[in-house]
């Protein structure tokens, strides 16, 4: 094996807190070579982005550090202030997670990737400029001329992200780090964006650190992995032995938590049986007023359409997926259910007809709950969870049903909670729990629709399996029927019945999931499976 | 003190007495002519029409632009003014006046006894609402008798008639002005005063230059003036000693101390009748009771209220309207504090558990909050609550000036006893402020202004004073000194305890004053 | 709430602002006993002295103790300035929650009246209000709390509006809950902690503003010892005695001082981002 | 910024303007004074003020008197000076602009210290220059314009002897004294403003450093300078713009007390002599023309920053 261009060796990384001195990153020991892709995977507050910041000798002052990160034999952690500005950027690139964050909104982005040359490669401004446009061009952006001009704001964040890379490689960097560089995109121009990356890493044969905490997206990418787990390397080696044999209990957790469309949790054949519980007929939702200088001025409606003429319907007990980048409208018309949106169409719920939020009396506001996706949004900071559940109860709950405390504890057991965690606020519970609680108030009411708002998309890999088995479970027990939208198809293929995809606010398809795998398809949905990295083989 | 100069009133010989004081006034060497004189006031200058003008400042600024009949001199006799001299028949009831001849206004129109009488029937007039209305004296009737002779009939005898002519808003306009409308004088002047209006700023600064066309062809000896308005009466002090100023026309006690240690400056210091007082509403409770107002009386501790009022620069009083500076002042007792006969007044009065009162005072001068603070501890002991409120000046003028019962006055000394008197204390009084209307005082003023024998006249107001002293329809408890400072270059110039008068055309500037404008 | 403390404690504004309006509430409620003489006592032989061991910080015009007058104004000038806040506060809290609960036009309209009526400086609102209803300490303290009103409003509208936001509100209304209960339960706990934070620095403004106006005659009145009324008094004497002017001026600065502190101390506490 | 944009703020600072003058009027209606009285003088006799009083239409019902009133306002006609019997329009116009001439300096001043101080504190964030500003800034908004103004006066006019205490002498008349008379108002009024916009620019500036493209300029290598001047500033100023027109609210509200206290005859003065004199028809115009001034620096400043900042999409 070659000679490695990074090499850390018995790393280890402490903050100093109030509390004395927490442990970040113990013992790390990690070494990429030419040519090598590195997968570090790891939840969040594994340290995996520490270590980043650690190789790019960008850490806070209550940083103490020990052992060493060496490039090309070099040591960093010796290495002068002077000599480290010199090295950021020249031999060591980093590509960031959201491009929308980390490109300067008040610069022509052309101007943030010729200051990198101008500085580094000595450069005049207007060759810099000039080569800037190839370098643009290089990474496939199709008018670099006028992208070197726009600001930010005016390019999408695939192009964004597109100049970030440019810009890491700009100087031919010996290593270049990416942070999760996806993970912000949605799931098409992620799937452009990451061969794009293995198509530079093939030409430059740069040695990459991959950090991600998605494994079948590493999976596929990486020539060797490490696993990261509360700062300690818990295992690596190649892709192909760390994912068909894995070594460490928690690496296997973790593999057997990615969703896979193979490993059904339901079974498939939805309930075909009797009238649909709730029917959606051509709900179209509009968002803004009309700007009524606006028109005064002539000017075209401003407006901005959420839905347009979405009709579905869901069966009782079933669960129905809806699946669609960010902006496509699924959370829309989840709103609309729910009567958070004004709506235009009709909802028909149980024979009812609902045409406005009026019409959403208690019973129907007791049968269709939902679920958001932020738990820590989702729940009142400044009331303790007994008052959090015991809401839907006084509201819903016959007059005969109680209310007290023993109802609260059955309520927290059914999500696998303990009873004790009435008398605690949610910031005291972790992120999953919290989203339990959520879950708890949604069921509270012994719904017979949930909608659930992208309830896992917050939450890690292992927590958003554990939280999936309860909500599977639930669904057994009460018979109740889901509206499940997420945009993790893999998520959507292992529990829908039947799966609804949403573009642009429109429904383009519907279909049982079963037609996923081959079947006549609408061309996005098409290409919306072909950009998830289909989740690593052999496992399990 | 220095007593001031005593002299024959009868108006017969008035015409020589005024230019034997002018002779008398005279310099060691004859005044330069020229220069800028730069005067700074401590208000704005709203109002320009001379007969309208209510405030210090203002009538400064109307001295320089108009003239009347005749002028106050130091000593509060009258001196000649348009009027080169005058006769009046032996019982006071009807005076003659003489104008100089070839008197012009500023716009070159000449001033006659048609343009005296217009003016006097305009005061006279009420809608005119000239406080020179009630000032002038009993005048019943105003008529030309040629060009240059005005006669005067009198309702009642008048001996001070000269004087009261002389009165801050008796000047003299033209009769063409008054047929058009007075609003033309408030933004222009057309007078026949030394000096000509050249630039007017209400709130900033007046400019006037001399009047070539002025009768005295030695006066005024200044070329120009500048009166600059300083809100800010130790800003006021301050530019004086900067030099940027020549001449502050009065300024408050706390910054005269400065002003004497400043080198290059003249303290100017003159006994005055200017008081500030505490007006009884005597008409109505709890004031109508005379014991009520004796008990205040007697909490005053007149010494440290002359110490607390005018920071020493002042002479205590005794509730009388006159003080030294006055000719026909009687000298009586002082009043000193007693606070046991204090309580027991107000108690056999019937508040023998004190009385609760609530005294206003206009925020400015500021001596007037001084002195109802110093009041109210004052009159503690003796059981009397006082509760002070504060108002803007013209909140005061609107809503409690002459209307009020429990308030602080201030009051310019005036010319005469009789000037005093009935401006504020007779029933018949312009300002009856305190409601006393006490016949026999009233008639005592009458009978002393209808006598023309000095010693009479003399009995008659120690016996009105008296009545004052007795029965308190004001706590006089304290009069002011004026104050006042020059650069040591101002020459000529003399400040009048009239407070009122200015006198500004005898003024000139010494060899060693800065060039200015 | 201890946690706060505490963390107020560790950043220098904070624990600094907590001594400094420690030591003013101890002058409120003592002052009147730690006060050496009767404020109002007169003495014409002690005019204008400077600090000496019997009058510590010397006297004024009528040879009254300044230290004392000081001591017993402390009540007029920091209560009053601190009910004020709170007047003002409550006004505009509720304002500008219904205006973020109604939204939409209603919300629109009520904003930019507020916006219109914030373009009239609050000193000048505070200057005709005080004329309108006449000069007391109390009036002042009326206009002072009206002229707040409008910025509290915006503020709390602002937060407001953060919280409309959150899920939790969305719950509420996806279950069907009434508007008094989502306003009153779910939203107005989560608007209140900033809102004590703009009012905490809000009083230091109000103790300006309280003391400027009785500078200009229109708050307190003599023989008051508020202390903006004895910085304006002692300004006629400031050629006799330049004390008198300078304890009263360091005392107010002393007061919004400290709540400035203590305001941005609860700030930096309750926000985590520092 | 689309021209929609620019002619809804237009529009915006009408409305505001109809609210004041409404609140204005309606205060100034309910004070306690007889204009009649106010205009006549204390002398005047009842039938004179009957005459007066049916001449100003004092008799109309209020909301005739307001339409008239402000007719006569859209006609650039404020009524006469109760108290100087002049159109108030000229003086108040006159009047602000010796304040606009205060505020003018007063901005420069500010501009000048505070955003350097500010930039000092941020970068040298915790150390002994960022408390030393920190504190100053903290003196400089405690302290009320009437204490900050009587002190400067009490050393630098009456111990030093170094600047004319009050007064005001237009620069068109004398230069130099003008300037002299200016520098005491400029440094009260600058005072407050530099301290609060200095621990703005801090704050701000402090904020923008932590932000994920600052520290990817940092990681691109770039030195300290590149990143403060060229990467960090621009977006820390930014806001500034809008904090300083907001200023100006607080500006007007300063010069009255600091005009009041210098004796700078410019519009705050005008409106406490105004107010104190009752003079209605003054207090009306003062208050509505500080209120334009307002609403105006407001709107220039949002357009200013739309332009600026291109992330903006204003409708």
């Amino acid at each position: 094996m070659a000679t490695p261009i990074l090499d850390i060796a018995g790393y280890c990384l402490d903050y100093a807190t109030p509390a004395g001195f927490t442990r970040a990153l113990d013992d790390v020991a990690l070494s990429i070579a030419k040519g090598e892709v590195l997968g570090l995977v790891g939840e969040s507050g594994s340290g995996k982005t520490s270590l980043a910041w650690a190789i790019m000798r960008h850490l806070p002052k209550s940083a103490r550090e020990a052992g060493a990160i060496r490039l090309t034999g070099q040591d960093l952690l010796k290495a002068s202030e002077a000599e480290i500005e010199a090295i950021r950027g020249k031999r060591i690139g980093m590509v960031f997670q959201d491009p929308s964050t980390s490109l300067n909104p008040t610069l022509p982005l052309g101007e943030q990737l010729a200051e990198v040359l101008v500085r580094h490669r000595g450069l005049t401004r207007k060759q810099a400029w000039a080569e800037g446009e190839e370098r643009l061009a290089h990474v496939g952006l199709k008018i670099p001329k006028q992208m070197m001009r726009r600001y930010p704001h005016e390019a999408s964040g695939g192009e964004k992200q597109r100049v970030v890379i440019a810009t890491a490689f700009a100087c031919q960097p010996e290593c270049i780090i990416f942070d999760e560089p996806t993970t912000a995109l949605d799931v098409i121009t992620a799937r452009q964006i990451l061969d794009l990356f293995k198509e530079l890493q093939a030409e430059t044969g740069v040695a990459s650190l991959y950090i991600s905490h998605d494994l079948a997206l590493v999976s596929q990418i990486a020539t060797t992995v490490a696993v990261i787990h509360r700062g300690r390397i818990v295992e690596r080696g190649a892709v192909a032995d760390v994912f068909a044999r894995p070594q460490d209990a928690y690496t296997r957790k973790l593999l057997a938590a990615v969703p896979r469309p193979d490993h059904r949790l339901v079974e498939a054949a939805a309930p075909r049986s009797g009238e649909p519980l709730v029917e959606v007929e051509k709900v179209s939702v509009h968002y803004g007023r009309k700007p009524f200088l606006g028109r005064l001025l002539g000017r075209a409606n401003t407006q901005f359409t959420g839905n347009r003429e979405v009709s579905l319907a869901v069966m009782p007990g079933e669960i129905l997926g809806i699946v669609g980048e960010s902006g496509s409208g699924k959370s829309t018309l989840a709103k609309a259910m729910t009567g958070l949106n004004r709506f235009e169409g009709e909802i028909r719920f149980a024979g009812r007809r609902i045409t406005g939020l009026g019409d959403m009396d208690r019973a129907y506001r007791r049968d269709v709950q939902i679920i958001f996706q932020h738990p820590d949004s989702s729940l009142n900071p400044r009331q303790r969870i007994r008052e959090i559940l015991s809401r839907p109860l006084e509201l819903y709950g016959e007059p005969g049903a109680r209310k007290d405390a023993a109802a609260i504890g059955e309520l927290l057991e059914q999500v696998r909670l303990p009873a004790s965690y009435a008398d605690r606020y949610p910031h005291q519970l972790s992120g999953g729990e919290k989203q339990r609680v959520a879950i708890a108030r949604a069921f509270a009411s012994k719904p017979k629709l949930v909608i659930c708002d992208e309830i896992t998309s917050a939450l890690d890999v292992s927590v958003q399996a554990s939280v999936i088995e309860l909500l599977v479970d639930l669904q057994k027990r009460f018979g109740t029927a889901y509206l499940f939208i997420t945009h993790d198809l893999n998520l959507v293929r292992q529990i829908a019945h039947r799966v609804a995809v949403m573009y642009r606010g429109d429904l383009v398809d519907l279909v049982d999931v079963t037609a996923l795998s081959g079947g006549t398809l609408h061309p996005y949905t098409r290409s919306l499976l072909e950009a998830v990295p289909a989740p690593a083989t052999a496992a399990a | 003190m220095p007593s001031i100069h005593r002299r024959d009133f009868l108006a017969a010989s008035a015409a020589l007495s005024g230019l034997a004081m002018s002779g008398l006034q005279a310099f060691a060497q004859t005044p330069r002519r020229g220069g800028t004189l730069r005067v700074s006031v401590d208000q704005a200058v709203s109002k320009l029409n001379p007969l309208v003008t209510r405030v210090n400042p203002e009538y400064l600024v109307a001295e320089l632009l108009y003239s009347g009949l005749t002028r106050l001199k130091v000593d509060m006799s009258a001196e000649p003014d348009l009027a080169e001299s005058w006769t009046n028949s032996a019982d006071l009831t009807e005076w003659t006046f003489v104008l100089r001849k070839g008197l012009t206004f500023h716009d070159g129109s000449p001033c006659t006894a048609a343009d005296v009488v217009a003016t006097f029937e305009a005061i006279l007039d009420a809608k005119t609402a000239s406080p020179a209305r009630q000032n002038v004296g009993p005048i019943a009737k105003v008529a030309a008798k040629d060009d240059n002779t005005v006669v005067f009939s009198l309702s009642a005898p008048f001996a001070d008639l000269p004087v009261t002519l002389a009165y801050t808003n008796a000047k003299i306009v033209p009769a063409a002005v008054i047929k058009g409308g007075l609003e033309k004088l408030d933004r222009q002047a057309i007078g026949t005063g030394p000096f000509k209006l050249v630039s007017f700023e209400p709130e900033r600064q007046i400019v006037v230059a001399r009047n070539e066309a002025y009768y005295d062809k030695a006066r005024p000896f200044l070329d120009k003036v500048e009166v600059v308005v300083f809100p800010d009466v130790s800003a006021e002090a301050s530019a004086l000693i900067a030099g940027d100023t020549d001449l502050i026309s009065t300024t408050p006690p706390t910054e005269f101390g400065r002003l004497q240690k400043a080198s290059g400056i003249k303290a100017l210091r003159v006994p005055s009748g200017q008081f500030c007082n505490v007006n009884f509403g005597c008409d109505q409770k709890p004031f109508n009771d005379i014991r009520v107002r004796q008990a205040l009386a007697l909490t005053v501790d007149r010494a440290a209220m002359v110490d607390f009022v005018t920071e020493g620069f002042g002479s205590p009083g005794n509730d009388t309207a006159l003080n030294p500076a006055y000719r026909f002042y009687a000298d009586l007792p002082a009043k000193q504090a007693d606070i046991a006969k204090a309580k027991a007044l107000l108690a056999e009065a019937g508040y023998p558990k004190g009385l609760e009162a609530t005294l206003i005072a206009s925020d400015r001068p500021g001596q007037r909050t001084q002195l109802a603070v110093a009041l109210r501890e004052m009159a503690k002991p003796a059981g009397f609550d006082i509760k002070v409120e504060t108002m803007p000046h013209a909140t005061y003028l609107d809503q409690v000036w002459k209307k009020g019962s429990f308030y602080v006055g201030f009051y310019n000394m005036q010319a005469t006893a009789d000037a005093i008197f009935s401006l504020l204390y007779t029933s018949n009084a312009a300002w009856n402020e305190t409601r006393w209307n006490n016949a026999a005082f009233d008639k005592l003023v009458f009978e002393a202004r209808a006598t023309a024998d000095e010693a009479k006249r003399r009995a008659l107001y120690a016996d009105a004073q008296k009545l004052m002293y007795a029965e308190v329809p004001s706590i006089i408890p304290a009069f002011f000194d004026l104050l006042a400072a020059r650069r040591e270059w101002v020459e000529g110039y003399q400040l009048h305890p009239r407070g009122a008068v200015f006198r500004l055309d005898h003024v000139s500037l010494g060899a060693n004053a800065p060039k200015r404008g | 709430m201890i946690e706060i403390l505490r963390r107020m404690l560790r950043s220098p504004q904070g624990a600094l602002g907590l001594v400094i309006v420690g030591f003013i509430l101890l002058v409120v409620t003592m002052g009147p006993w730690l006060a050496p003489y009767d404020p109002e006592k007169m003495a014409p032989l002690m005019r204008y002295k400077p600090p000496s061991a019997q009058f510590w910080l010397g006297t004024d015009q009528y040879g009254r103790d300044i230290l004392s007058r000081l001591l017993h104004g402390a009540r007029a000038t920091v209560v009053m300035a601190v009910v004020a806040t709170a007047l003002g506060t409550l006004v505009g809290a509720v304002i500008g929650t219904i205006s973020a609960f109604l939204g939409g036009r209603s919300d629109e309209a009520i904003m930019r009246t507020v916006d219109a009526i914030m373009s009239i400086p609050s000193l000048l609102l505070a200057l005709l209000i005080v004329n309108l209803l006449g000069k007391s300490s109390l009036n002042a303290l009326l206009a002072i709390a009206l002229a707040f009103a409008p910025g509290m409003a915006r503020v709390t509208r602002s937060v407001a509006l953060a919280v409309r936001k959150q899920d939790y509100v969305n719950a509420a209304i996806a279950r069907g809950e009434s508007a008094a209960f989502i306003v009153g339960r779910e939203m107005l706990p989560n608007v209140v902690a900033p809102i004590i934070v703009e009012m905490t620095i809000r009083v230091a403004f109000a103790v300006m503003l309280f003391a400027t106006l009785s500078f200009l005659g229109l708050g307190a009145q003599p023989p008051a010892s508020e202390w903006g009324l004895m910085v304006s008094e002692a300004r006629r004497f400031m050629h006799l005695s330049s004390w008198m002017i300078l304890w009263p001026s360091l005392a107010v600065a002393l007061v919004a001082i400290g709540f400035n502190l203590l305001g941005d101390g609860v700030r930096d506490a309750l926000n985590p981002r520092s | 910024m689309s021209p929609a944009y620019i002619l809804k703020r237009i529009l915006l600072i009408g409305y505001t303007l109809l609210v004041v003058s409404l609140i204005v009027f309606a205060i100034t209606q309910i004070l306690p004074a007889d204009a009649a009285v106010m205009m006549l003088g204390e002398n005047a006799t009842p039938d004179a003020l009957a005459a007066l009083r049916l001449k100003m239409g004092l008799n109309d019902p209020i909301w005739m008197q307001y339409l008239h009133w402000l007719a006569g306002v859209l006609r650039g006609d404020f009524g006469l000076s109760m108290r100087t019997g002049q159109p108030v329009a000229p003086a108040m116009l006159e009047a602000l602009g010796r304040s606009l001439l205060l505020a003018l300096f007063s901005i420069g001043l500010m501009l000048v210290l505070a955003i350097p101080l500010g930039i000092i504190a941020a970068v040298r964030r915790g150390r002994a220059a960022d408390l030393g500003v920190s504190f100053l800034s903290y003196v400089g908004v405690s302290l009320p314009e009437f204490v900050t103004a009587t002190l400067m006066v009490l050393v630098l006019a009456d111990w030093l002897q170094w600047l004319p205490a009050t007064g005001y002498v237009p620069l068109t008349e004398d230069p130099l004294r003008g300037l002299r008379h200016l520098v005491l108002p400029v440094l009260t009024v600058s005072m407050i403003l530099i301290a609060h916009v200095s621990r703005m620019v801090r704050s701000e500036l402090v904020d923008v450093l932590q932000s994920d493209y600052i520290r990817a300029a940092r990681l691109k290598g770039l030195s300290n300078r590149q990143v403060l001047f060229k990467h960090a500033l621009r977006n820390a100023l930014l806001p500034t713009i809008t904090i300083v027109a907001l200023d100006v609210g607080y500006l007007l509200g300063g010069v009255i007390v600091v005009e009041e206290i210098f004796a700078l005859p410019g519009i705050g003065r005008q409106l406490i002599v105004a107010i104190q004199a009752r003079d209605l028809p003054s207090i009306q115009a003062g208050a509505l023309i500080m209120a334009t001034t307002y609403a105006v620096a407001n709107f220039l400043a949002d357009v200013a920053y739309a332009w600026l900042d291109r992330r903006i999409q204003y409708d």
